[in-house]
């Protein structure tokens, strides 16, 4: 499978050193990195590779870490780029994407709250969709207790 | 003066003099007309006004709310029973609870409640409003409505039809001129 | 004119005008209940829905004395922190200015054993400076509503409320004022009657006529110039905080100004009770042509309501300075030149 | 509550703080915008979700895939088709499957019909911000046929739990396909009609032209989605950028707007619906025979380990689901990445500068979806 999704993550093996990767279909590429790297994959992919479009970051909770999701696509074409890092959920911080995609605001807040991951250099980590009081439950962790609802 | 020095309850506040101003303006507030009224069948012509005017607060809350544009809207049209939005709790007769009620929008809601002047009524509009529907088990969602409003029309539904709407609009006319409904009961 | 005479003798029994006065009261308040209900069944038409219809009969007849009961029993709620004598006393100078405007409007004449008579609570030869002047205080009425609320909408409502007063009640005046030029008088018996001798002024001064709907509409603050009370902007502007029957007095003062801004419209413009041009009164009294007329101008002020959209207020200040006052200007230089030739 | 924002915020005398909302007859559900007014022109925006936040992704982990598909029609109950197939083709991908090539055409023809129904309320409710209560009635006037359409096929007016993986619920009723096409003529016509008033009346015209202008870099920057995006002459359209069902083999064009303001967002939306109708027409006379659903058990999905990132042109834009299976019967984790959380995030800078009054026009004419937003 030669196509442009391949091409993309070859670029960025040879660029950043990405050792786990995959080509699911001829939309859908997805490359495990290193957090630290985020920042400069993520201006990278939109400075010289067009990837201009950040669709959603995602959490998700895999026991001892944490896992931010970038689904990272562009205007013009339909590739999808699913970027994964692993953060240690003892100290879950990686950098914002707000530099590079404006809109990665609301996404990194909602993750913040609802799953814990904090985004450095984010403008306002404020919560988003929980009341105030609710803070620091982050109630999409699997070690939630408050679901199901007991009342 | 009767004033307890540096309390900061309303109660410490109030000066004998005010007590008995109080008291004998109680004597000639609405209430106490409503109280008199209630006692006449002059109460049944203030129910007949009461119960075909029921405008009700437009707010809608999720799927519900949807449906409750729907029916102020041409197909179905609540203006027919002289029922129409109001967008100011303050000239709102009934609210309709359209949603999931969460734990951020409780207080907004109760508040909301507290502004409209009596009498007035609650329509629970929908499974999420009376349990919790599908959400029941949602750490953000608050099941228990009754325990917060008066609610006098339970309409099941996920979302309930306009149809039922109009339905449950027509239950709560009965229940005011029967003179069931909550806020005549008193049991608010 | 003969009749006006008589109107005077029979005006300056106290007992008589006040008669006339509580008779004019009665049915303007009736006429504003009519609208209101006029209203809710054309509006319902535009929109293709039946509107009221199971209330008091297949047309929902009593549908307002439904709302006007339940109204009147509900709880009066004043905000905390209001201005009370402020937030109280809005609707009801609303309400005053309303019924101060009606008793100087003419309603037509009767006759009554040979001799005409004219039925007006009372009759001045400044009428319409006197109508022009008591209408500004329905102004004062809403600021008073929107600053003793207490409440940023009603604020917000009251500001927009005083930045269209500004731009409107002076193509509104000069409007008049080319109608009072063209019929040399400021008494509005002899404007009707001056339109009997030459024609409509809707056909004199044309651009006057639409100079003075617009200004007027927006004086009304009907669609598409509802800026203060706008739903969705600021939920309901200047009344935001009125519950139970103070909003009922607001809301009523409202639809009273309509109908004595719709008879101000039939009085300057069309001919007051006078029949149609070239046909006469076809055997029908001058009341029923009055009457009928002003339900008219309602049926299109609803009609503009259903079919326009509302106006932004900076637009609306824009229309009232740029447009509305330079045409009301030509309008009157128009109306000077035509009297001249005429008289 | 609203003294602890106030004393947040540092304001000049000739400044003042609005809080519209969470109750407001501006909002299609419950939000906070706080608006920094001075007089009548919006200094800052700021605003605030999560008033009918449910916990939808919480609820999908605990629930067995044919569990979850009721749930996600409550997402966004006005684009419910969407969000179910946008689960469904996740959930297809994971299992490595196919829907049946006649689940494929009533699929497409539902989402299309979604689509219309959406934009007609859309612009209906946007219609009655800017004060036209008419249009408003007429919108919803015109989109209860469609409801009834679509009630025809999966009984329900507004959350239809349609969409099954590798096919459909129902089959499409007798006597589906002369009603539809009778409808959609008329929906046309209508259409077509208030495309008309909305084009000519001056009054319309000058309430939105030239108001709330999102130009094509902001747009792309900003990362609003569908209509509002298009509006802005980003001809940017999952189903020609990222083709799903029968779309790569359809006629349709993608409907942009040159200069994003207020009147090209509603343009294009009355536009989509007409290209909307157009899809259906073609669709709905080559509808193959065949089963419409895969011979799986539902009630026993067990997909294999893996992630999908799936995504869909709703009515609002892209919406787009990441699924996590670890090979139970429920999901690991689902995110969901919708329209109107994108959307709205870009209001607040949109507003800043523009009046109070062109609040409502603008809030409105991005077609939000609170409980999306929220979920």
């Amino acid at each position: 499978m030669n196509t442009t999704g391949e091409l993309t993550l070859n670029m960025l093996k040879e660029k950043f050193q990405v050792t786990e990767m995959r080509v699911e279909s001829p939309n859908r590429v997805w490359a495990r990195i290193a957090p630290d790297k985020i920042l400069a994959i993520a201006k990278f992919l939109s400075n010289e590779l067009e990837f201009d479009h950040l669709s959603s970051i995602a959490g998700a909770d895999y026991g001892e870490a944490l896992e931010a999701v970038y689904q990272i696509t562009a205007y013009s074409h339909g590739i999808v780029l699913t970027l994964k890092a692993k953060v240690p959920k003892s100290n879950p911080v990686i950098d914002s994407l707000t530099p590079v995609y404006w809109n990665a605001a609301w996404y990194e807040r909602e993750a913040y709250e609802l799953l814990g991951i904090s985004f450095r250099g984010n403008p306002n980590l404020a919560p988003l969709v929980l009341p105030a009081e609710m803070m620091g439950e982050y109630p999409l962790r699997k070690d939630y207790k408050g679901y199901p609802n007991p009342t | 003066m009767g004033e307890v020095e540096g309390a900061g309850s309303e109660t410490a506040k109030v000066r004998p003099i005010q007590k008995i101003i109080d008291a004998h303006v109680t004597f000639t507030t609405t209430s106490a007309i409503h109280d008199f009224l209630k006692k006449t069948p002059l109460q049944d012509l203030i129910n007949w006004g009461r119960k075909n005017s029921l405008w009700f607060l437009t707010q809608p809350m999720g799927c519900c709310g949807i449906e409750m544009i729907c029916t102020g809207a041409p197909h179905y049209d609540t203006d027919r029973f002289g029922i129409i939005p109001r967008c100011s709790p303050r000239q709102a007769d009934v609210m309709i609870i359209s949603g999931y009620i969460t734990k951020k929008y409780m207080p907004a809601l109760k508040l909301l409640w507290d502004q409209m002047p009596e009498p007035k009524w609650v329509i629970c509009m929908g499974d999420c409003s009376i349990s919790g529907g599908p959400f029941w088990e949602s750490y953000s969602t608050i099941i228990n409505t009754e325990k917060y409003f008066p609610v006098d029309i339970y309409i099941p539904g996920c979302p309930p039809r306009p149809e039922q709407l109009i339905q449950g609009f027509v239950e709560l006319q009965k229940k005011i001129t029967a003179k069931q409904d909550r806020t005549q009961k008193g049991d608010t | 004119m003969d009749y006006i005479q008589l109107a005077f003798d029979l005006l300056g029994n106290p007992w008589i005008r006040g008669v006339v006065g509580l008779i004019v009261v009665g049915v303007i308040f009736f006429s504003a209940i009519v609208m209101v209900w006029l209203e809710r069944k054309f509006l319902g038409d535009i929109q293709t829905r039946p509107g009221p219809n199971r209330v008091g009969g297949r047309f929902g007849l009593l549908q307002l004395v439904a709302d006007a009961i339940k109204l009147f029993t509900k709880e009066d709620i004043v905000p905390e922190n209001a201005d009370k004598p402020v937030h109280a006393g809005g609707p009801i100078v609303a309400l005053t200015s309303a019924f101060l405007m009606a008793v100087a409007v003419p309603y037509g004449v009767v006759s009554f054993e040979g001799s005409e008579y004219l039925l007006a609570v009372t009759t001045m030869d400044i009428s319409a400076l006197y109508v022009e002047a008591v209408a500004a205080v329905s102004i004062i009425a809403l600021f008073m509503a929107g600053w003793g609320s207490n409440n940023k909408y009603s604020l917000l409502g009251a500001f927009r409320n005083i930045a269209r007063m500004l731009g409107y009640e002076v193509p509104l005046g000069l409007a008049v004022l080319s109608v009072a030029v063209m019929a040399q008088s400021l008494d509005f018996v002899q404007i009707v009657s001056r339109q009997e001798q030459l024609a409509w002024f809707i056909f004199m001064q044309p651009l006057g006529f639409i100079v003075f709907g617009v200004a007027l509409l927006a004086d009304l603050g009907r669609i598409p110039f509802d800026q203060i009370e706008a739903e969705e902007e600021l939920i309901a502007g200047v009344f935001t905080e009125y519950s139970s029957m103070r909003w009922g007095f607001a809301f009523f003062a409202e639809y009273l100004h309509a109908i004595v801004g719709a008879c101000l419209v039939v009085i300057l413009f069309l001919g007051g009770w006078s029949g149609l041009p070239f046909l006469g009164t076809l055997f029908i009294p001058p009341v029923l042509w009055f009457v009928g007329k002003v339900f008219v101008v309602i049926m299109v002020m609803i009609w503009i309501r259903g079919a326009l959209p509302r106006v932004r207020i900076d637009q609306v200040t824009d229309l009232g300075w740029k447009v509305l006052f330079p045409y009301s200007l030509i309008n009157l230089v128009w109306a000077a030149a035509v009297a001249m030739v005429v008289s | 509550m609203n003294g602890e924002i106030e004393t947040q915020i540092n304001l000049k005398p000739s400044e003042m703080l609005l809080h519209l909302g969470p109750q407001h007859p501006l909002q299609p559900g419950p939000f906070l915008l706080d608006l920094v007014l001075e007089g009548e022109t919006v200094k800052d925006a700021t605003l605030e979700m999560g008033f009918i936040h449910k916990g939808i992704e919480k609820i999908l982990e605990n629930r067995t895939y044919l569990q979850c598909i009721p749930i996600t029609d409550r997402m966004c109950y006005l684009a419910s088709i969407s969000n179910n197939e946008v689960f469904c083709s996740g959930v297809e991908s994971l299992m490595g499957i196919e829907p049946t090539e006649r689940a494929k055409y009533i699929r497409t023809i539902m989402l299309e019909l979604t689509r219309i129904q959406s934009h007609l309320l859309g612009i209906g409710e946007y219609a009655t911000d800017i004060g036209f209560l008419s249009m408003f009635l007429w919108m919803i006037r015109e989109r209860e046929p469609i409801i009834s359409l679509l009630e025809m096929v999966t009984g329900a007016r507004l959350n239809h739990s349609f969409v099954r993986f590798g096919g459909v619920a129902y089959d499409l009723p007798a006597g589906f396909k002369e009603k539809t096409l009778r409808t959609l003529n008329e929906i046309r016509k209508k259409v077509e009609k208030h495309d008309e008033i909305m084009s000519r009346d001056s009054v319309y015209l000058k309430r939105t032209k030239g108001v709330g202008v999102l130009s094509r870099k902001a747009a792309m920057e900003l990362g609003v989605a569908g209509p509002a995006m298009r509006g802005s002459g980003v001809d940017y359209d999952i189903r020609k950028v990222d083709p799903y069902l029968l779309y790569p083999d359809l006629d349709f064009k993608v409907i942009t707007a040159p200069n994003g303001d207020v009147f090209d967002r509603v343009k294009v939306r009355l536009s989509e619906i007409l290209e909307s109708i157009y899809i259906i027409e073609q669709c709905i006379d080559m509808i193959p025979g065949g089963p419409f659903k895969q011979g799986y058990n539902p009630y026993l999905i067990k997909p294999k380990p893996g992630e999908v990132y799936s995504r869909v042109e709703d009515p609002r834009g892209e919406m787009g689901m990441y699924i996590v299976s670890d090979g139970t019967f429920k999901p690991y984790r689902v995110k969901v990445r919708g329209p109107a959380f994108a959307t709205m995030q870009a209001l607040p800078p949109l507003l800043k500068g523009a009046y109070m009054a062109d609040n409502a026009a603008i809030a409105s004419s991005m077609d939000s979806c609170t409980s999306e937003v929220d979920r």
